[in-house]
């Protein structure tokens, strides 16, 4: 491949790993942080998804459906957490079955709700074309989601790695009982950051909404990439869900363009090979 | 300031405090004895909220405090230095320490001696500057009492619950924690000691319990302990 | 004979020196004592010792041959055994299950899987013999979690003890317990048939003192003095570098 | 399993029985074929509704089955349908994995059924696949992918053609249909991509298929996969180069809309169009809409067709569905003029015989888009 | 105090009675419930031996693993690829489903084991996927997402093609499961399971004890997987059929949920767990349309009230006082586990 056809490849495989981001952000705050593992994020995902379009059906307003996506699914995860969740902390596997449980009853809801068909969101209008970058035709929603990608990330870090809250998630993680009797509310911790998870994977359904539509199912495959980005990454990293999806959006483009037939095992081709070189993921925190 | 009147708690396995009583005074240091499994640890974790207890009355300056969550008794002043000193492996040694720091809402600066800053705990322990950027647990063991009892501190505390703050230091730094108690005590700092090593004890306390199977079975002043031998062979199993 | 040589040990973990070129030679039967200021790199050389750490230079010899790059099991196969200064007994299982898990390391082949644990009758009789002795037959069935934690220390020990150890390393036995349990410990300890070779890290004086025969003094990561325990007291720069004004009062 | 029946009431094979005739409905209801069984279901039900759910005197239940589009779900649903329900017959069928799981059941155990969907060529064309129980309603994958073949090098004109389809079985024989009708009438396949179903970012791909010549490409995608194809080929600047042509389902009235105006011009082959203006057609739409609220789509239609099907068997049976041997005879037989022109079996095959409709999207006075019918070739059976 | 008599084992007059139960309803099901009935219980015994053998993983050596499916797959396909391609349709086909299953996780260990926790978990699942999508694209041979249907039951030797029987075939593998589940519960009795729980526990320390743990790990990983190939093999025998969703991860998520559902650690729980799932997913769904939400709601529930599985359920009511044993003993049911070996229940 000359250098004229590896940029724009390149090109299409960051905005890609942008689109990976947004659809993992949630997990790797929610599962990366507090080391819970909602298998219930991809129905977040498709929740956020269906709320913002019906939003936008109803008041045509692409930012509108945004806020709203992300809200409804925050409340969601705060009762899901408050009700069910705060109880497991530390319990992989009841967390694999209550949340691997709600999201099935969220895929019948939404099922019943939205109906089966596919659905899609329009991107906003002025975002509605597309551009050429570097000899790359891509749609302008892309370089949107770069944008959006580039701004949740910056947030997500500061707010995790460089406020006191991700020292609080991680230090409950380690020893609950301890932080508490350090004066912390652990509970109200753990609630914000999951409504936080939440919130974003909403938000991640919202902006993914117009690439990706929406229809029973898409839960679990967006589950599926999430999981993968989020451990390629390293669990507590926010950094390296970042820098996980970006890996992950170049190589898996890469490999399609250049031998299309492997492209159903590329994914896990790339993540099996990374995860055997580094088994705690590109910037998994080993205990430092 | 703060009193345990008749507590009985416990876990699932039956009950290991059977009618604890006792009470710390203001700027008092208090020592908790008594032989491993007496419950001292029970009870420490009963006063922080961390453990329900089943009948009686904990009371802080009157208030009972038995029903509030541990965030909430931390937030009134009583801080604990756990046992095996449960430091966050997942944090440096600084964000262990950044993690607890509080304002406290009274500004009653005076009764502790002034705020527990970071730069003031860097004074006492050096060597948690000299090694603020790496993880908590790669301390030493000695390391990590410091840290713990550092930690502790940054909540501000009226009173500290010490779980056995010279387990596996060295000698020398036994006398530096035993020191660094001293220097609490001075500041206007209450302390519930509970200890293992009876010198160390009876050098910093004003005041001792001895417990066995959930229970005071002794009481009185240091002076006293030291000289009465059978006592301390009767309920320690050994004398200093 | 030589047990247990150190040559030249060192370990840097991302640049910071924990140990620098320690070196120190353990004769068959020794009781060495290793003491030194918390932080000095004394959990560490047993680390190295035991297999769990690469050391960064430097070679470690087990009865004249060498086994720097040997994988820790089979260090413990050798007799190679230590305990944890953190109790690191099997929290989930109950004590009886901890000590079986020694008894049977390597009596059945196939990885014990041709037999059922409870048709073993000779492990069993033994491992209740070992609960008698040790004082922990009536939790036998507990789980170790719900033990006090004087129990815990205690069959930390166990579990060495009974593993047959050629040299035992133990980190820091006494600590956290109280002296009534300290004193039976130490008894313990003085009980360990002489062919063993002990070395044990420990900041309680009284029992360096008296247990050990060799002490050998750590410090920042690197060997500040070896010799008898009179010369370790008499030391002007250990008793500033550690013992403090203690040594005084427990000698 | 020879047991009658149950409700059956008394008498042996002479007389005539009665009680109502068991139709197991195999469809998936949860998972990504969902909207596909519903959309079957809601066809059928609409034309058993049409005759008050009775043929011949008997009344006609309908036992529906979730099998999840999963073929290790849809055999031991068969199996429960049958040998708990006692069905008479089996109808629907999304998925050709779970038609193959069944193939050698319903085949032993006597049981006919009528495809409602499911296209995996082999079960009626191939001699040893194909049993004399299975009859097909809806199409075999490559039967209108075929007439597109000729029809984009004779009518369309389109010399060079990319190929792009999921890599799977359907995708695949899709694909080679095309691909062989097309060659044959003198074209030249430049370029073929198979991305993996569920395919979130097609970019890859369509970044291959601007490296290309082609004159056209021709496309094969359901579902999600085919919004966002659609959607991402107008956005990538190919169309307005390269026109997009290809298999019906990517511009299905399901989601014709949420793609938009992406899909406006793409030229497809498909069995049915809502737009056909036959007398036949428009009743059913009319009739559709009035329930569903909705325009019907492809398999919408193949639902009200397998149920018409069904429906004209057992008239001819005099609703004797017990006797097997006769009522295969009379569904081989059937034969009328459905919304989609004429209906007939080939009686080799037993797969349906239909009428290829050319459709373009084009929006509607109504403003609404719809796949408008600019040719059609009648009597199209999969003869390969 | 441990006395003499613990070390005999004993088991209450109840367990013997339910498990005589249990085992006169199972060899005397095809006379008893119907056609149907019997293929849903042939196919919750395969299962059964598929969810025990992931228990084998999750519940005792501590590895979670969401791959299990590759080797439920790998047994089938052999079986199916030697009729196919070798027209192999003898009992050999069934020992070379074990194999398949045998070797292939005597490949994939060495590199899951690299892992651990969650690495692990994501690790079985890249693998399972891979495995997966290699079958999807290897068309030619494994017929790709159609799978290999018309799969033929295999000839025992001395009674032929008897198997074809569906009363037959439930025999057979009743037998096998019997087979699997019996040595199972041995090996987790042995002094090998009690090592597996040791290194689910802690197992630094079990290496400073001598024991080379990369060595049992491996050892459980691969026979966890002959068992699942038996699985698959006995299932796609039962279904004729052979489709690559037969090792994709929604399969391993499923036998997941079985052994959780069940009741992690107890062996027979997790087979009780299976036997549910298929109850909800066959029996409940022809009943409401809604059936998708149930079984969710059945997740959730069991989280909340039968916090150990259907397992920690049965033993709560059997010991309504005593406290639900986190992680009780193995098969302590039915098994002959002596009863200093279980925790005090007292
Ligand atoms: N988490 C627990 N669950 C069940 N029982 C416990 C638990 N923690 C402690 N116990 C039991 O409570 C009793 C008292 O323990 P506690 O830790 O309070 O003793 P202690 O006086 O602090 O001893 P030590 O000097 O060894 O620290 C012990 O018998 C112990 O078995
Ligand atoms: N992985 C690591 N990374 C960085 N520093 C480490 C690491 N492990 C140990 N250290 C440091 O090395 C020094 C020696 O630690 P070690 O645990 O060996 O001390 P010790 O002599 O056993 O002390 P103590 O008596 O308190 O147990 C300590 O200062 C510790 O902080
Ligand atoms: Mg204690
Ligand atoms: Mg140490």
């Amino acid at each position: 491949m000359g250098l004229s056809e590896l940029v724009p490849s390149l090109v299409i495989g960051i905005s890609y790993g942008c689109l990976l981001f947004l659809v993992a952000v949630g997990l790797s705050v929610i599962f990366g942080m507090m080391r819970l593992v909602n298998l219930a994020t991809g129905s977040f995902y498709m929740l956020g998804a269906y709320v913002g379009i019906s939003i936008s059906r109803a008041t045509g307003n692409f930012w509108l459906a945004l806020l709203g996506g992300g809200l409804v699914v925050a409340v969601l995860g705060t009762v899901m957490e408050r009700g069910l969740l705060r109880h497991l902390h530390g319990r992989l596997l009841e967390q694999v079955l209550l949340t691997l449980g709600l999201a099935y009853l969220f895929q019948d809801v939404a099922r019943w709700i939205w109906g089966a068909e596919p659905q899609a969101l329009p991107p906003p209008p002025m975002l509605a074309g597309s551009v050429t970058v570097a000899g790359a035709t891509i749609p302008a929603y892309r370089l949107g989601l770069l944008a959006a990608g580039a701004v949740l990330a910056a947030i997500v870090w500061v707010l995790l790695e460089r406020t006191r809250v991700g020292a609080y998630v991680r230090a409950g993680v380690d020893d609950l009982e301890t932080l508490a009797s350090l004066g912390i509310n652990t509970s109200r911790v753990f609630a914000v950051v999951f409504a936080l998870g939440a919130f974003l994977s909403g938000l991640g359904g919202v902006l993914g909404a117009p690439v990706t539509g929406v229809a029973p199912g898409t839960d679990f495959e967006m589950l599926i990439l999430a999981l993968v980005v989020v451990v390629l990454g390293g669990l507590g990293s926010v950094s390296g869900a970042i820098l996980g999806s970006l890996v992950l959006g170049v190589l898996d483009s890469l490999v399609r363009q250049l031998w299309p037939e492997a492209s159903l095992i590329v994914l896990y081709a790339i993540m099996a090979g990374i995860l055997i070189v580094r088994p705690e993921g590109l910037l998994g925190r080993a205990a430092r | 300031m703060l009193r345990l009147v008749d507590v009985y708690a416990g876990y699932s396995e039956g009950l290991v405090l059977k009618g604890l009583s006792l009470e710390v005074r203001e700027r008092q240091v208090v020592a908790l004895l008594g032989r491993n499994g007496a419950g001292k640890t029970t009870a420490l974790r009963a006063i922080m909220g961390l453990l329900p207890i089943q009948r009686g009355e904990i009371t802080w300056r009157g208030e009972p405090i038995h029903r509030l969550q541990p965030h909430q008794i931390s937030r009134r002043g009583i801080a604990l230095v756990p046992q095996g000193r449960r430091i966050f492996p997942s944090l440096t040694v600084r964000e262990n320490l950044l993690i607890a720091a509080r304002q406290r809402q009274t500004g009653e600066e005076g009764a502790t001696g002034g705020g527990w800053t970071l730069k003031r705990i860097y004074e006492i322990f050096p060597v948690l500057r000299q090694r603020d950027r790496i993880g908590g647990t790669r301390l030493s063991g000695g390391e990590q009492q410091m840290l713990a009892i550092a930690r502790a501190l940054m909540t501000q505390p009226e009173l500290l619950l010490c779980d056995e703050p010279s387990e596996g230091l060295a000698p020398i730094m036994v006398e530096r924690v035993a020191g660094v108690l001293t220097t609490l005590k001075k500041s206007g700092l209450a302390i519930l000691l509970v200890e293992q090593n009876l010198e160390v004890a009876l050098s910093v306390a004003d005041y001792v319990y001895i417990i066995d199977d959930g229970r005071v079975v002794y009481q009185g002043l240091p002076g006293e302990l030291a000289r009465d031998q059978a006592t301390q062979v009767r309920f320690l199993g050994a004398s200093a | 004979m030589e047990a247990l040589r150190v040559e030249g040990v060192s370990k840097a973990v991302a640049g910071v020196r924990i140990l620098e070129n320690v070196s120190l030679t353990v004769r068959q039967g020794e009781r060495r004592a290793i003491i030194g200021p918390n932080g000095a790199g004394k959990t560490t050389l047993f680390r190295i010792v035991a297999g769990e750490l690469a050391p960064t230079a430097g070679r470690i010899f087990f009865f004249g041959e060498e086994m720097t790059r040997l994988p820790a099991y089979r260090r413990a196969r050798r007799g190679l055994i230590r305990t944890f200064q953190q109790t690191s007994a099997f929290f989930e299982l109950t004590v009886l299950e901890n000590v079986l898990l020694v008894l049977l390391q390597g009596r059945h082949r196939l990885l014990g899987m041709g037999t059922l644990v409870h048709r073993d009758r000779a492990t069993l009789e033994r491992a209740l013999a070992v609960l008698q002795e040790w004082g922990l037959a009536d939790c036998a069935r507990q789980q170790v979690r719900h033990l006090p934690y004087g129990l815990q220390r205690r069959l930390e020990l166990a579990l060495a003890f009974v593993a047959r150890p050629r040299v035992l390393l133990m980190d820091e036995p006494t600590a956290g317990l109280a002296a009534s349990d300290l004193e039976e410990i130490a008894e313990r300890l003085g009980r360990i048939p002489r062919d063993v070779t002990v070395v044990f890290i420990d900041h309680n004086m009284k029992a360096v003192f008296s247990v050990a025969d060799r002490i050998t003094v750590l410090h920042h990561g690197q060997l500040l003095a070896e010799g008898t325990p009179e010369e370790i007291r008499d030391n002007p720069a250990i008793q500033a570098a550690y013992l403090g004004s203690v040594t005084t009062s427990h000698a | 399993g020879g047991q009658a029946p149950a409700g059956t009431a008394g008498g042996g094979g002479g007389g005539q029985p009665s009680g109502p005739i068991r139709i197991g409905v195999l469809l998936p209801y949860s998972g990504v074929y969902t909207s596909l069984g519903e959309n079957i279901t809601r066809g059928m039900e609409l034309y058993f509704e049409e005759i008050g759910y009775e043929v011949a005197g008997r009344k006609v239940e309908l036992k529906k089955e979730d099998d999840q589009g999963n073929p290790q779900q849809g055999l031991p649903k068969a199996r429960q349908l049958v040998e708990r329900d006692k069905v008479h017959l089996l109808a629907g069928i999304v998925h050709s994995g779970v038609a193959d799981a069944i193939r050698d059941y319903v085949h032993n155990q006597r049981i006919p059924l009528v495809i409602a969907n499911a296209g995996a060529a082999s079960l009626t064309r191939d001699p040893n696949r194909r049993s004399p129980f299975i009859f097909r309603t809806s199409f075999a994958n490559g039967q209108y992918e075929s007439v597109m073949g000729t029809y984009a090098y004779e009518k369309l004109g389109y010399r060079k053609v990319a190929v792009i389809a999921p890599d799977y079985s359907a995708g695949h024989e899709k694909a080679e249909a095309f691909k062989q009708y097309f060659t044959k009438a003198g074209g030249q396949v430049v370029n073929e991509v198979y991305p993996p179903l569920g395919t979130n970012d097609f970019a890859p791909y369509l970044q291959r298929l601007q490296q290309t010549s082609a004159d056209a490409v021709w496309a094969f995608f359901a579902g999600t996969d085919a919004i966002r194809f659609v959607q991402q080929y107008a956005l990538s600047g190919l169309k307005e180069k390269v026109p997009l042509i290809g298999a019906g389902d990517m511009v299905d009235e399901a989601y014709l809309e949420e793609i938009g105006d992406a899909a406006l011009g793409v030229v497809t082959s498909l069995h049915y169009s809502p737009l056909i203006e036959t007398q036949e057609n428009e009743a059913f739409v009319k009739a559709y809409r009035e329930k569903y609220d909705t325009v019907p789509n492809q398999f919408a239609y193949q639902g009200y067709l397998t149920a018409r099907v069904i429906a004209e068997a057992i008239k001819a049976v005099n609703g004797n569905v017990e006797d097997t041997d006769a009522f295969l005879a009379a569904l081989k037989k059937v034969e009328f003029v459905g919304p989609a022109g004429p209906f007939r079996f080939d009686p080799e095959s037993q797969n349906v015989v239909f009428t290829v409709y050319i459709r373009r999207v084009e929006k509607l006075p109504d403003g609404t888009l719809g796949n408008v019918v600019i040719d059609q070739f009648p009597d199209v059976s999969d003869d390969f | 105090m441990i006395l003499k008599e613990d070390l005999t084992a004993k088991r209450s007059r109840v367990q013997l009675g339910v498990l005589a139960a249990l085992a006169a309803f199972l060899l005397l099901a095809p006379a008893i419930i119907g056609e149907y009935g019997l293929g849903l219980l042939t196919e919750m015994l395969v299962f059964g031996v598929f969810a025990m053998s992931l228990d084998l993983l999750i519940g005792h050596a501590g590895l979670v693993s969401l791959g299990h499916a590759a080797f439920f797959g790998a047994g089938g396909y052999a079986a199916g690829l030697l009729a196919r391609h070798l027209g192999l349709t003898s009992w050999p086909g069934l020992v070379a489903g074990i194999l398949a299953g045998v070797l292939l996780a005597a490949l994939f260990a060495p590199v899951v084991l690299r892992a651990s926790g969650a690495y692990f978990l994501m690790l079985t699942l890249a693998l399972g996927q891979l495995l997966y999508g290699m079958v999807w694209l290897w068309r030619p041979v494994t017929g790709g997402d159609d799978g290999l249907p018309g799969l033929p039951r295999p000839e025992l030797p001395l009674l032929g093609g008897i198997l074809w029987d569906n009363v037959a075939f439930y025999y057979f593998t009743l037998v096998c499961t019997g087979v699997a589940a019996l040595s199972m519960a041995w090996l987790v009795t042995s002094p090998f399971g009690l090592t597996l729980r040791g290194i689910r526990d802690n197992e630094l320390r079990l290496e400073s004890l001598g024991y080379h743990t990369w060595l049992y790990k491996y050892a459980i990983y691969v026979i966890a997987a002959g068992y699942a190939g038996l699985a698959g093999t006995l299932y796609a025998y039962y279904a004729g059929y052979v489709s690559p969703h037969n090792l994709s991860w929604a399969l391993s998520g499923e036998a997941m949920v079985m052994v959780i559902l069940g009741g992690a650690g107890t062996l027979w729980g997790p087979a009780l767990g299976a036997a549910l799932v298929l109850v909800l997913k066959y029996v409940v769904s022809s009943f409401t349309d809604r059936w998708l939400a149930i079984l969710g709601l059945t997740f959730v529930l069991t989280v909340l009230f039968a916090p150990h599985g259907l397992a920690g359920l049965v033993r709560k009511l059997r010991w309504p006082a005593g406290r639900a044993a986190s992680l009780d003993r193995v098969w302590a049911g039915s098994q002959a586990v002596p009863a200093f070996l279980r925790r005090r229940s007292d």
